[in-house]
């Protein structure tokens, strides 16, 4: 066993650091203070970040991409978090798709599927499920009087006629290609950018976190998916939920850490310049013990973390029982971090010029960004 | 127990539930979301709690308020918190300072002041202490020279002349009148060199700074006080010169907080949502809802009973402060709950209703309100019983 | 509120504090370590309680009890189990089940028993439903065919024959009479098929099994029920015949669990350490103490609350339930708190002398007694607000 | 990085089970039930574990012992706990001080040292703090009347003269051998056999858990400590803080997670038995979330505690800051999965005849038998 980094982790964990440092950090503020949640999505800075490689990251070598497995990625994801969540997340969703295609499919099938996504620096990737029939979760909280008929597949042809909204897909309007898993029959697609003109952003979301990043209803309007865009053959199924979902999850954990980590250098930093009682308040255990807490549970949160992903780069290495339970687990605890730290501010904390409101915003966002924490144990549960 | 109202007082619940509910709630996510810091505050609200006798709620009956006793004033702030936290805290501040004015103040000066704040409808009151290097230190009246509040106040022939700048105050530029504590011995402790001095807003050299932008609780005003060359005269000394600690001691001895209010919200919310997707048939969401349940329960009674104390013998200051610790987390982790029911909207924003997210934003407010929750439980501590057994 | 006693209530609540802390408290720690399950109950100390009216303290004052309401109930059975939790619960189980034996038994019932019950001075009641293969399923009710208790009742001639085994009853092989619940159409389900039977402890064809040998609450005794063609005369049915489920409905319907009892002697334990060892000093010991503080008081408001309410039409079973959830969530924390603060002794077991681990491992207990914590919420779940806001 | 564990991990791994299941298992619960706590100490038992090499696994192989690392040591130690927790913990006592020797000293000296404990398979080690000043944490919670004078050390010639009564020592009875921290001056010093004769055991503690450990007070009456037995030459005070004390923290903590596996194991297996509501109650999610919080705790538990010891086992490798916080957190996950495990077998958990109360007594027992958590992170605050 070898807990060591590589070189190749660490330099791009530098070039990412670097990144976040020059390029993000300076920015964010003012995404998080605009109103409009159609405009806030950072283009430019994404092209940026395409440019050094992280949009590709995941994608293979030969095919021009960063080849990176999802250990590797972690580093990087960790500092992009670092510099921003929601910006952080729209590359770990584009390494997801990525890396799901090629594990699916191959790399020549990668190739035809995702040559748009690779060449178009401003091209990222979302992914829908339609299931069999609508979830309570996905039914809108208050009375949706008003709201499109969820979204169903209906078998057309050699094909499937896709109608009605899918809620609160990550990055949704900004997608050139959607990796679409269908409940019934089980199957899996990728809508490349042609098919995705049928595909209209229904509702962008205004969250109180993430703000970079884009939360929007999907509406089909008759679109169709084809055997062209299937991802695997019939009985791929298994492979999709117990290998590759698994990445859907952990991914972007590695970024909800690296917000964690800010929030917590911010609070460190916070309570060794402020004064109280005579002495600092890092010396107070009032305020140590807090600090305590987020470091422990941010080494036990980066440890899974690191273990997962590096299941995850191996042939057949991961559980998903494991993937999904760690996704739950180091949310809760970066949550818990991102408040601690804000607390530590005390009354400071709780003003917007100071960033600390921002990282807990951010971080409960993330609790809600993708599947949400009872389903997640809902699913582990039948895998115990 | 169950509160033992009178009809009069339930009354006066009844009116506070019925303004949150018809008047608060429909603007309150609007106004959160869209207006800025200094304009959020709703006016026209608080003249309606004004004209439904609620503005004056804690005025001894003599000078014809309705001289409310601590647990109806808990029970009324918690009904007004369910439409609007912030618009509930800037009543409740009133309520508490109106007891300064009415009962502590010279003959003289509620001659000149206790007509117009029982006339102007908008009338509301503050106090203030905390600066941006003193807020726990004051808080905890950690009693060394040089720890505490900095603004200075120094005499000049008929008046103090103060000199400093107050931040995060409640109310601040919404309040009339404002309790502001100054130092006036700089290189003495606190216990020997504070004084309060009643300061009206139009007093000469009396602005308001920065109306603080928050994570919250944004209805109400939290502001900056800039205090330069600021002339009060002589007669607005309030209580004891040198004597200002005492004061702050009964005022910081804790607070009876309407975090109910919100987390009560949240519950319903989220009690709709679950029947209304169909999430109330999994057990994890029947669990949530029933901690929900027990959370609030459990905080009510502790908030009600401290508050029920209050106005007897046995009022006991670490139960109030330790009511506000639970009662804070509690709501807090209602609120959460809540949002987790809602889903992936849980965390969204939205102008046109109310949102767990909202309640939740608003509660956390209490982290740090009235004393971070970690200096409260410092605060208490050397109340616990000294030798033996607690007098449960 | 504050409890509004009567003297005469107050001097209940007295003297079962006297008697807890004078005869239970320095015997409890040894029984608790040294004695057999079967002989660990401190049968004299139920005489010295019942010579000051407490063992009879729910009787109605019609037939010489003191007619106690639910708080008083609730505040005497915290007072005892400061001594110790086991001693506590006989009492409490007999507390409620004598409401049954006064109130709900027929005339020729109350002629044959209700006398004995009053002179014994060792009379203790217990109830018993939990079987080997059915706990939870029985406090849900969960209604189907062959779930529910298995125990077996079938009419001959005179008299009603039983079968079967009960497990972890408290007061089992303590009690005098005992309500026992047992199927009467095995092919049906609970509500359609179970029936509720007097039962002496004397009777024929009934013997007390094992003495279960438990973590904590080890002076209480938990029994094994052995009914092997127990012959119980027509006459002792009671209730309804195939109407047992109603009965049971009431009897688990929420209990007001004296767990603040330990809590508050764990607390006592562990503030006279922080004093002494001088661990008071540091500020998580500080920290730690108040919200023992804080959990014990909000824990008791709560309970007492929901008792209150138990003597009048606001009674609300969920209230009653999410209080035992709560205060027993929060005694555990309070004794495993006070463990930390007695440091590496915190752990050791004593003859001698009273310990929070003994105060925690008592209340541990309630993780599953009365309801496992998780089965209570779905219990109070479907009586959460049906539509709209709850009823605060 | 690679967190594959070696062959050498999963061999050590298969012998310590074995040995869990075929020698411990049986003999556990009679111990539990023993009364007299000076009776309890399984001395054959340890004999037999000797003789597989588990007393001297982390001895260095040319001088007979395993030669195993912090990170082969908690393979071993989480099987052994999965068997119990005493004995776990004393076996990784024996392996604490065995390092810290040999960490300390080097090679050759460790021979002079611990030959003793080498030799005799019967010998077993501790540790004594013997700080500045009696802290608060060391004093009775009760009234101590009568309690002997706490320890002190007074220089006395060329060495020092200790007496007085030190509390709690883990298996101080059977010791033959104890590293001694004297605070002031900060020197470490090892007494052997001989030594030991002077120190007399004034008490055995009654505790609730892990009851085949001595817990006891060790009473020195003008005991004497001298040149011969330091362990460092003056200035390696720093060296023991930060490089070999975390070890004390962090291999118990492998013990503490087997019995918290086993725990759960028996949770899960009762969980699948035990049918309520007409299937069986994992099924229900009132026990299936907890059984996920179990997965979950152990799983981080794990990856932190995998991470701190393989850093124990580099040079330099240790950060004294993670560890000492590593422990704090493991161990209370390690109680509340125990807890919980408790509590998914209902009423029937809280009954002497399963086993579930004794694994929560353990766990507790854990968590008072050494430095306390407050006094861990009081300590991990200074170092934030």
């Amino acid at each position: 066993m070898d807990f060591a980094p590589e070189e190749t982790h660490l330099a791009l964990q530098r070039m990412a650091n670097e990144f976040a440092q020059k390029e993000i950090h300076p920015i964010v503020e003012e995404i998080d203070r605009e109103k409009d949640p159609s405009k806030r999505f950072p283009h430019e800075l994404l092209e940026k970040g395409s440019r050094l490689g992280l949009r590709t990251l995941a994608a293979p070598e030969e095919k021009g991409g960063g080849g990176a497995d999802p250990l590797t990625l972690c580093f990087v994801g960790e500092e992009l978090g670092w510099g921003d969540l929601g910006i952080a997340t729209t590359f770990a969703l584009d390494w997801c798709v990525s890396l799901a295609v090629e594990r699916l499919c191959g790399r020549e099938e990668y190739a035809r599927l995702l040559g748009d996504f690779l060449e178009d620096g401003s091209a990222h990737l979302t992914t829908v499920h339609i299931p069999a029939e609508p979830k309570p979760e996905d039914r809108p909280p208050y009375d949706g009087g008003g709201e499109p008929a969820p979204v169903r597949a209906e078998r057309d042809g050699e094909g499937w006629s896709i109608s009605g909204a899918v809620p609160h897909v990550a990055n949704g309007d900004a997608a050139k290609g959607c990796l679409i898993s269908l409940e019934s029959p089980r199957a899996l697609f990728l809508l490349g950018a042609p098919g995705m003109d049928g595909v209209k952003t229904a509702r962008f979301y205004d969250n109180m976190g993430m703000r970079s990043r884009q939360d929007v209803d999907l509406l089909f309007e008759n679109g169709r998916i084809s055997e062209d865009h299937r991802l695997v053959p019939a009985g791929g199924w298994d492979e999709w939920e117990q290998r590759v979902q698994p990445l859907f999850w952990i991914l972007p954990c590695a970024a909800a850490l690296g917000t964690a980590r800010r929030a917590h250098e911010a609070a460190l930093e916070h309570a060794r310049q402020r004064v109280q009682g005579g002495v600092p308040i890092i010396e107070h255990q009032t305020v140590g013990f807090m600090l305590c807490e987020n470091v422990a549970e941010m080494n036990a949160s980066r440890r899974l973390l690191q273990a997962s992903a590096w299941a995850a780069s191996r042939p057949g290495g991961t559980e998903s029982r494991d993937d999904v339970l760690a996704r739950v687990f180091i949310s809760e605890c970066c949550e818990r971090v991102a408040r601690r730290s804000m607390e530590v501010w005390g009354g400071a904390g709780y003003m917007t010029e100071a960033p600390m409101e921002r990282y807990v915003r951010d971080m409960t966002s993330f609790m809600h960004a993708d599947e949400m924490a009872h389903s997640l144990r809902a699913r582990a549960m039948t895998m115990l | 127990m169950q509160p033992d109202l009178s009809p009069e007082e339930a009354k006066m619940v009844g009116l506070a539930r019925e303004i949150a509910r018809r008047d608060i709630l429909p603007i309150a996510a609007e106004r959160d979301r869209n207006y800025p810091p200094d304009q959020a505050y709703p006016w026209e609200i608080i003249e309606k709690i004004d004209a439904a006798g609620l503005r004056t709620l804690t005025v001894p009956k003599k000078y014809g308020g309705f001289g409310a006793r601590h647990l109806l004033q808990a029970m009324v702030t918690e009904e007004i918190a369910y439409g609007d936290l912030g618009v509930a805290v800037s009543l409740d501040q009133t309520y508490k300072f109106t007891r300064l004015l009415t009962d502590e103040t010279t003959p003289d000066q509620r001659d000149r002041y206790l007509d117009d704040f029982l006339n102007d409808t908008r009338a509301l009151l503050a106090l203030a202490t905390t600066e941006p290097q003193s807020g726990t230190d004051t808080f905890l009246m950690y009693d060394e020279p040089g720890a505490g509040p900095r603004m200075s106040a120094r005499e000049d022939g008929d008046s103090y002349v103060l000199n400093g700048t107050k931040h995060y105050i409640s109310n601040g530029g919404l309040a009339k009148y404002y309790f502001i504590f100054a130092r006036t011995a700089p290189e003495k402790k606190m216990s020997e060199g504070l004084t309060c001095f009643l300061v009206p807003r139009d007093t000469a050299g009396f602005t308001i700074g920065e109306a603080h932008s928050k994570l919250g609780r944004r209805l109400l005003q939290n502001g900056e006080l800039v205090l330069q060359d600021c002339r009060v005269p002589a007669e607005n000394l309030f209580g004891e010169w040198n004597g200002g600690l005492a004061i702050l001691r009964r005022m910081v001895s804790g607070a009876l907080i309407p975090v109910m209010g919100p987390s009560r919200l949240a519950y319903d919310l989220a009690l709709g949502a679950a029947r209304r997707t169909g999430l109330f048939s999994e057990q994890w969401a029947r669990m949530a809802l029933t901690e929900m349940y027990m959370l609030i329960e459990a905080s009510r009674t502790f908030l009600y009973s401290a508050a029920w104390h209050g106005d007897r013998p046995t009022d006991d200051s670490k139960r109030r402060l330790m009511s506000k610790v639970f009662a804070s987390d509690a709501g807090i982790k209602v609120c959460r709950m809540a949002m987790e029911i809602w889903g992936k909207t849980g965390d969204v924003y939205h102008d046109d209703r109310p949102t767990p997210e909202k309640c939740w934003r608003d509660v956390l407010s209490y982290l740090h309100g009235f004393g971070t929750n970690e200096a409260v439980k410092l605060k208490a501590a050397p109340l616990l019983a000294g030798e033996g057994e607690e007098e449960w």
